[in-house]
């Protein structure tokens, strides 16, 4: 039975944690990594997947780099705000790490950022695409943001659909009153009429709310032709089951924000048929490998296979996201030959790799944000039982198709 | 043969004791009467024969088996089955719900169709009525069904709790009617009732029990020969209750000149319903200055609601009352007591995790729109302890206290708000027989130094022995008024308090 | 095209789902006056049950229903005599802490078998809707409300008819008569205890197919339950059921008429709670309740 | 720097001290039998407080928390008016009720609050966090000697009257409403001051965070674990709360057992620990002292 693996997965992983954190220390030198994650708490899921992604990126070090074994430091910020402080001052003032990988949730990467500002160390944060969050660390060296700004979510779409379907549609947004809706939806907004729609509605659902026909069947009363669903996987699966039954007669879904796609698809059956959503990583794509690094940053499907037979489970975005950034990090520490936080971050902004994740890079952003990889997303629509890429063009393997 | 034994039960609530040492016998068949007054402890003999009580010490025997122990949903399968005080029926049941509940046990299950059938054909009234919810039963319906209810259980034993507690005389004949007839089926039946006449017109024994002991046990054969059993009763209870007897006379002299004309309270057709029950019904009375007032009736006469209509916990229906010629109707209790009134509860309200002295400090702090500190208040609060006698528990916590003591407390508290008009709520209940000379001298004095007193009170004896003018309720209304000299020769009077005598059918 | 039929069906379907949210914390504390602050977790384990059945044996959660709700009564009768049963006499705070510490441990028990992964069941009714009379009812509520309504009544006719029924309403309404009956007062505790997590569990199923299952989904719901139950008056059933529709209405109405409706519509309905409350203490059916 | 603790100190003084005051708090209203599911919401309106007014009108932390007390104070006043006589579990139920229509009014009004997204403390005036932990400790040394003051006047009297018997306790002359008042906003203040520190420290808000039901539940576990209605008892409750998080977090957290070990230990020192620590050592005392005496 199945529930029965997830306990073996969930002890065995548990175990893992043991040993990365507990190893006994060798007369080897050391590199200190802090990962404060959500291991329990309501974003569980983040912090499981980060835990995921940084084992997979330790072992495809054989746990060493430039010499140094690698130790992670995890933390368990109990999904909370004050966890998030306490763990980050921890492992700033205690432990005084040099290098830190999490959290991931967007409210408490925000709750951790006053933290960080005391000793300021090289901070990778594979999560938060607030836009507040980026004008927070606007101009800060340290921090390398890993994952799309907000804007990401909403540009690609919505320069595809015009070029796909021309311009002065009209488009509705339904988006929950979390910090993730609330913060997206002016992106969104500026994003879509920038790129040639008309904004005819935007409705506004409470976060698990058991009902969000009213919204919808409000939206249905201003016969848009692009509805844009902006709320996380929880809600997100709600909404496309109600959209589904509504019958709205909406010919272009647009969600955003499922992290884990393959869930929400898992969850929702086949009311996901014909949602488009801009992602920066989805597993089963044709990615190669690294041509330097082809051990650490592999092909995709063989870093997804190695991934499954040790986890038995397909990969998400975020354990792509948190193993590609720490391997990033690594391989930064080793070039630089030891664990200088100011050289690591130099190597890291010089470092230009092929990985599962698209071009590792960091560049700055028109927003401030002073490193950024991974801005990039790819469009990809759910047809049938396929997952097509429809954008950019360049990596497109089929066309738009509107939902009948 | 014996069906039920008590013996050397001891039981109590919390650190007080109420009964200390009963013995008692119930045979097969009989019909036996357990008397008192009330906080003798006759209700809780019933709780722990039923088991809703465990007692501290003694046993108790049914049928030959020991079942001192067993808990109470054990012990109605045995056949003991009540009709607890107070009928506690459930409100949100049909009639007919609540019978079948009577037969809940398998052993009663079996037989409920029959069982419900005789309940019937004995309480008419319950076959019309099997479809309401039992709340809006009248009161002696409720009774009934109480009964009923416990017929249903096939008791051995059957025990009822006060059957006639608040029921008008016409009903109340028709429930000790049914009593005698469920006797002559042949169920044992263990009777406690205030309404002695009543119950020794049907019962076959009686026990008289004070302080938690049987002092008396009354033959068959006396019962028969007794012609007056009233004066038997009434003796006995005087008796045990008042050792050194107060002689009527010997009032206060000194306030009774001391009547000034003006009344301190002034009531006015007062009313006052709950639903469609009348609890008090165009009542006048008025109580002067120094005066010490008695008011007596029997259980439900609405004595205790009087006092909450005075002290603002309730409202008024109709009517007007008011204190040194100001209208307080309709003011809150706190506002009572900055005015200058004090009182005691007829259930001890005393506030069990603080200790004695910070009770009645309590009282005196927030008595006076002035206030005083805390030092003031202790020093104020000595004189009320030493008056009632705990000077010497002030630091245990009001909750351990015996219950007669914790009257004491209530009476200390209510001193301690220096009070014009004191009312007092069966202030003696509960309390040792020595206690309660002691605690009509305390009283006395109290009068005497000029407080003005209204008293409820069940001991006769201490209500005529202490007031000066008695008002006696009955339903809700006045049924008499006069000195206690003109209350005791009042016929009416003695027959509202002490029942209609029946006569073996 | 107004919306109003489709207000009403939906505020309807909602209303049902909301009944089933409370009715089991309603029969909970209506008999033992204890707030089962575990109570989102039977849900949860509920929701979880369907999903594993459906997922690993294909078995329909309107099937799986009995099996899973047995199972979970089975938890609540764990709960009850681990942890419930030793404070039944306790003060409030103490019960509400301890619940909470028990819902604490269920919660995290269920990331570490189920993980924090977001689950939903599909059926083929779940996704299913055709529209009359200009309403679009979807197959999924209705059924979703007729099971919830389908319990709910069947609760109350269990305790109106049955034997046990009876007698768990005889131990709410008077404690001591019900133990003169010679009824078993902890038993029946005991079993109101676990008729509760039962239809807790069945909630948790009938939202299985319709809402997102995940380890945290409980706490929000019971606060709604919460609602719901104290609008009521506390522990009857009757004025539960009014309660769940009144605050459907409420929230569904001000979803619809209202800009912004759906984000204040919560608020709307604690308000509406706060003034009952402030009015009428004991709820629309308040009953037997001693404050 | 008032003194030399390490950061990791300072956020276990910062943990501990700010459970202290919501403790002594929660443990105020219900020693005059208010038993309160809503501190959150005094918690939430001295963040919201503090943050505004000093993001707004350029305070720093110590001038904003005089209107963070001023309006947790006043919402503790508005909450005695509004429930009036409601007692018991209605009294505790009104105030989850509060705290939840807070935090809706918090998102739904993003304007002003920052709504979902949260809000910055203004950084420029942010200051270190010994200084916020000595603040916090103050703070909480403050509560403690309030609570002791109150306990040796008249209100104590009146308090414990109303929380044994409200009804019996207007016949002494007691006025409910008017101690009510009194105690709401004295506790509100106390809650709010707490939530205006804490937030100084994490240096961001959003509504989830600032009415976290969860702040409910922390501020009963203090009272319950230590004794409730003594006075140390809150406050070794607090203490002792503080280090059992801790020591789940430290020792299970990286397993993901943390909270599951946190609710077991709360659930056994309830069941085990009926009247707290400081409740169980009286007893004990007590009991000592009458075996001496040779009293039964």
């Amino acid at each position: 039975m199945r529930a029965f693996r997830y306990i073996r997965h969930m002890v065995m992983g548990a175990l893992c944690g043991l040993f990365i954190t507990g190893g006994i220390a060798h007369a080897q030198k050391v590199i200190r990594i802090g990962a404060p994650l959500e291991l329990t708490g309501k974003f569980v899921i983040y912090g499981s997947q980060g835990q995921r992604g940084l084992e997979m990126a330790v072992e495809a070090f054989a746990g060493t780099v430039a010499g140094h074994r690698i130790e992670v430091l995890l933390r368990d910020i109990q999904s909370t705000n004050q966890g998030a402080v306490s763990a980050m001052t921890d492992l700033l003032e205690k432990e005084k790490v040099d290098f830190l990988i999490g959290p991931i949730a967007s409210g408490l990467v925000s709750a951790a950022v006053p933290a960080w500002r005391q000793r300021k160390p090289l901070w990778i944060v594979p999560g938060a695409s607030a836009l507040s969050f980026e004008e927070a660390i606007a101009g800060e060296s340290m921090v390398f943001h890993t994952y799309a700004w907000g804007y990401g979510y909403h540009t690609g779409p919505a320069n595809a659909l015009a070029a796909a379907f021309g311009k002065g549609k009209k488009v509705a947004i339904i988006y929950s009153d979390g910090a993730y809706g609330r913060s997206h939806l002016p992106d969104a907004r500026k994003h879509y009429t920038e790129a040639g729609f008309q904004i005819v509605a935007t409705e506004l659902v409470r976060e698990n709310a058991a009902d969000m026909n009213p919204a919808l069947q409000k939206i249905r009363l201003t016969k848009p032709d692009v509805l844009v669903a902006l709320m996380q996987t929880t809600d997100g699966i709600v909404v496309a089951k109600q959209i589904h039954v509504a019958k709205l007669g909406i010919p272009i879904l647009v969600g955003s924000a499922f992290p884990q796609f393959q869930t929400w698809v898992d969850a929702v059956g086949e009311a996901a048929n014909g949602w488009i959503t801009a992602v920066a990583y989805l597993a089963g794509q044709a990615v190669p490998a690294d041509p330097k690094y082809p051990r650490i940053f592999p092909a995709a499907k063989d870093w997804e296979a190695a991934f499954t037979k040790k986890y038995n489970r397909e990969p998400e975005l975020i354990d792509a996201m948190v193993y590609t950034s720490a391997a990033m990090l690594f391989l930064a520490i080793d070039r630089a030959g030891g664990g200088d936080k100011e050289r690591v971050a130099k190597e890291l902004r010089n470092l230009g790799v092929e990985t599962i994740m698209g071009e590792g890079k960091f560049v700055p952003t028109p927003g401030g944000a002073v490193n950024q990889a991974f801005n990039e997303m790819f469009v990809i629509q759910r047809q049938g039982d396929k997952i097509v890429t429809v954008w950019p063009k360049a990596r497109s393997n089929g066309q738009f198709k509107p939902i009948q | 043969m014996t069906l039920l034994e008590l013996s050397g039960l001891r039981a109590g609530y919390g650190g007080s004791v109420v009964l200390d040492g009963l013995d008692l016998t119930v045979g097969e068949g009989e019909v036996v009467a357990l008397l008192g007054i009330n906080g003798a402890g006759k209700s809780t003999t019933m709780r722990v024969i039923t088991g809703l009580l465990d007692p501290s010490g003694g046993r108790v025997v049914f049928g030959g088996v020991d079942i001192t122990h067993f808990p109470a949903h054990k012990r109605a399968a045995e056949g003991i089955c009540l009709s607890p005080e107070g009928r506690q029926v459930f409100p949100h049941l049909s009639v007919e719900e609540n019978l079948c509940l009577g037969s809940f046990h398998p052993r009663a299950r079996r037989h409920r169709a029959e069982s419900l059938e005789r309940v019937y054909a004995l309480f008419p009234i319950l076959r019309k009525r099997r479809e309401q919810k039992a709340g809006f039963l009248s009161g002696g319906e409720q009774q009934m069904l109480a009964m009923a209810r416990a017929l249903m259980g096939r008791p051995r034993l059957l025990l009822l709790d006060e059957p006639s507690f608040g029921l008008a005389p016409l009903i109340l004949e028709v429930v000790f009617n049914t009593i005698r007839e469920i006797a002559r089926s042949g169920i044992s039946i263990l009777l406690v009732e205030q309404n002695a006449q009543a119950a020794l017109g049907v019962a076959e024994r009686g026990y008289v029990l004070s302080e938690g002991r049987i002092t008396l046990s009354v033959s068959a054969a006396e019962l028969s020969s007794s012609g007056d059993m009233r004066k038997l009763f009434l003796r006995e209870i005087e008796e045990t209750a008042m050792p050194a007897r107060v002689s009527v006379e010997s009032k206060p002299a000194a306030a009774e000149e001391g009547l000034n004309p003006e009344p301190i309270l002034q009531i006015r057709g007062l009313r006052r319903t709950f639903g469609g029950l009348v609890a008090v019904n165009n009542l006048s009375i008025d109580v002067q200055r120094h005066q010490f007032l008695g008011v007596i009736g029997p259980n439900g006469a609405g004595k205790t609601t009087l006092l909450n209509l005075i002290t603002g916990y309730l409202q008024p229906s109709a009517g007007e009352i008011h204190l040194n010629g100001q209208r307080i109707d309709g003011l809150k209790p706190y506002d009572m007591c900055v005015r200058g009134v004090g009182r005691t509860f007829q259930l001890v309200q005393s506030f069990p995790e603080m200790s004695v002295i910070d009770n009645v400090i309590t009282g005196a702090l927030f008595a006076r729109d002035a206030r005083i500190s805390l030092d003031e208040a202790r020093e104020r609060v000595r004189r009320p302890l030493e008056l009632v006698g705990l000077e010497r528990k002030t630091d245990v916590l009001a909750g351990t206290l015996a219950l007669g003591e914790q009257k004491k407390l209530e009476l200390a508290r209510a001193l301690a708000t220096q009070p014009q008009l004191l009312l007092l709520d069966e202030v003696m209940a509960g309390s040792p027989h020595e206690d309660v000379v002691e605690l009509m001298e305390v009283l006395r004095a109290i009068h005497a130094a000029g407080t003005t007193i209204l008293m409820i009170e069940h001991l006769v004896h201490v209500i005529l022995g202490l007031a000066q003018h008695i008002v006696v309720l009955n339903f809700g209304e006045k049924l008499f008024e006069g000195s206690p000299t003109e209350v005791v020769a009042d016929p009416k009077v003695i027959e509202t308090y002490f029942g209609t005598p029946f006569t073996n059918k | 095209m107004t919306l109003l039929p489709q207000f009403l069906l939906d505020a309807l379907l909602l209303g049902g789902l909301y009944c089933l949210m409370a009715v089991g914390l309603a029969l909970c504390f209506g008999v033992t006056r204890i707030i089962n602050f575990a109570h989102g977790e039977m849900i949860m384990f509920g929701a979880y049950g369907a999903f594993l059945l459906s997922v690993h044996f294909g078995i329909d959660p309107l099937l799986s229903l009995p099996l899973v709700a047995l199972g979970v009564a089975l938890i609540g009768f764990l709960v009850f005599k681990l942890c419930v049963q030793r404070v039944l006499d306790a003060p409030h705070v103490n019960q509400i802490l301890l619940l909470f510490g028990v819902g604490l441990i269920l919660q995290n028990i269920a990331v570490l078998i189920f993980t924090g992964d977001e689950r939903s069941v599909t059926t083929a009714y779940s996704l299913a809707s055709d529209q009359f009379f200009g309403m679009m009812v979807a197959y999924g509520r209705l059924i979703a409300f007729a099971v919830s309504i389908g319990l709910t009544v069947g609760l109350i006719v269990w305790l109106r008819i049955s034997e046990m029924g009876r007698a768990i309403q005889a131990v709410a309404q008077q404690r001591d008569a019900a133990k003169l009956m010679g009824i078993n007062v902890t038993a029946m505790y005991m079993v109101s205890f676990m008729v509760s997590a039962a239809l807790g569990s069945a909630t948790g199923a009938a939202m299985s197919f319709l809402l997102t299952i995940t380890p945290f989904m409980g706490f929000h719901i019971l606060i709604k339950g919460f609602a719901i139950v104290v609008l009521g008056g506390l522990g009857s059933v009757g004025g539960t059921l009014i309660a769940a529709f009144v605050l459907a209405f409420v929230e569904t109405g001000v979803s619809y008429y209202v800009p912004e409706g759906g984000g204040w519509a919560e608020g709307v309905a604690l308000a509406v709670l706060l003034m009952v409350l402030i009015l009428r203490p004991r709820g629309f059916l308040g009953q037997a309740v001693d404050n | 720097m008032p003194f030399a603790a390490t950061a990791v100190v300072n956020d276990w003084i910062i943990s501990a001290a700010s459970m202290v005051i919501l403790a002594v708090s929660w443990n105020l209203a219900a020693n005059a039998g208010l038993i309160s599911l809503g501190h959150s919401a005094f918690w939430g309106v001295g963040t919201y407080t503090a943050v505004l007014s000093a993001n707004k009108l350029g305070l720093p932390l110590v001038l904003a928390l005089i209107p963070a007390m001023l309006i947790g104070a006043l919402l503790g006043v508005l909450l005695a008016v509004i429930t009036g006589r409601l007692r018991g579990i209605f009294f505790a139920i009104s105030t989850l009720a509060l705290s939840e229509g807070l935090r809706v009014i918090a998102v739904m009004t993003p304007g002003f609050t920052g709504g979902g997204e949260g809000i910055y403390v203004n950084p420029q005036l942010r200051i270190g966090a010994h200084w916020v932990a000595a603040i916090m400790v103050v703070g909480a040394l403050i509560s403690i000697l309030v609570a002791w003051a109150i306990s040796r006047t008249s209100w104590h009297f009146a308090f414990r009257a109303m929380r044994a018997n409200e009804s019996a306790a207007q016949m002494l002359g007691v006025r409910p409403i008017g101690f009510r008042v009194w105690v709401l906003a004295l506790a509100g203040a106390m809650a709010a001051f707490a939530g205006g520190v804490r937030v100084w420290y994490g240096g961001f808000v959003d509504p989830g965070i600032a009415f976290d039901l969860h702040i409910t539940i922390f501020a009963q576990i203090g009272p319950l674990l230590g004794g409730i209605y003594t006075l140390a008892g809150p406050v070794i409750g607090a203490l002792l709360s503080v280090l059992l998080s801790e020591a789940a977090r430290i020792w299970f957290g990286t397993q993901g057992f943390g909270l599951l070990v946190y609710g077991v230990a709360l659930v056994l020192c309830i069941l085990f620990l009926p009247h707290g620590i400081w409740g169980g050592l009286q007893r004990l005392w007590t009991f000592g002292r009458r075996r001496i005496r040779g009293e039964q």
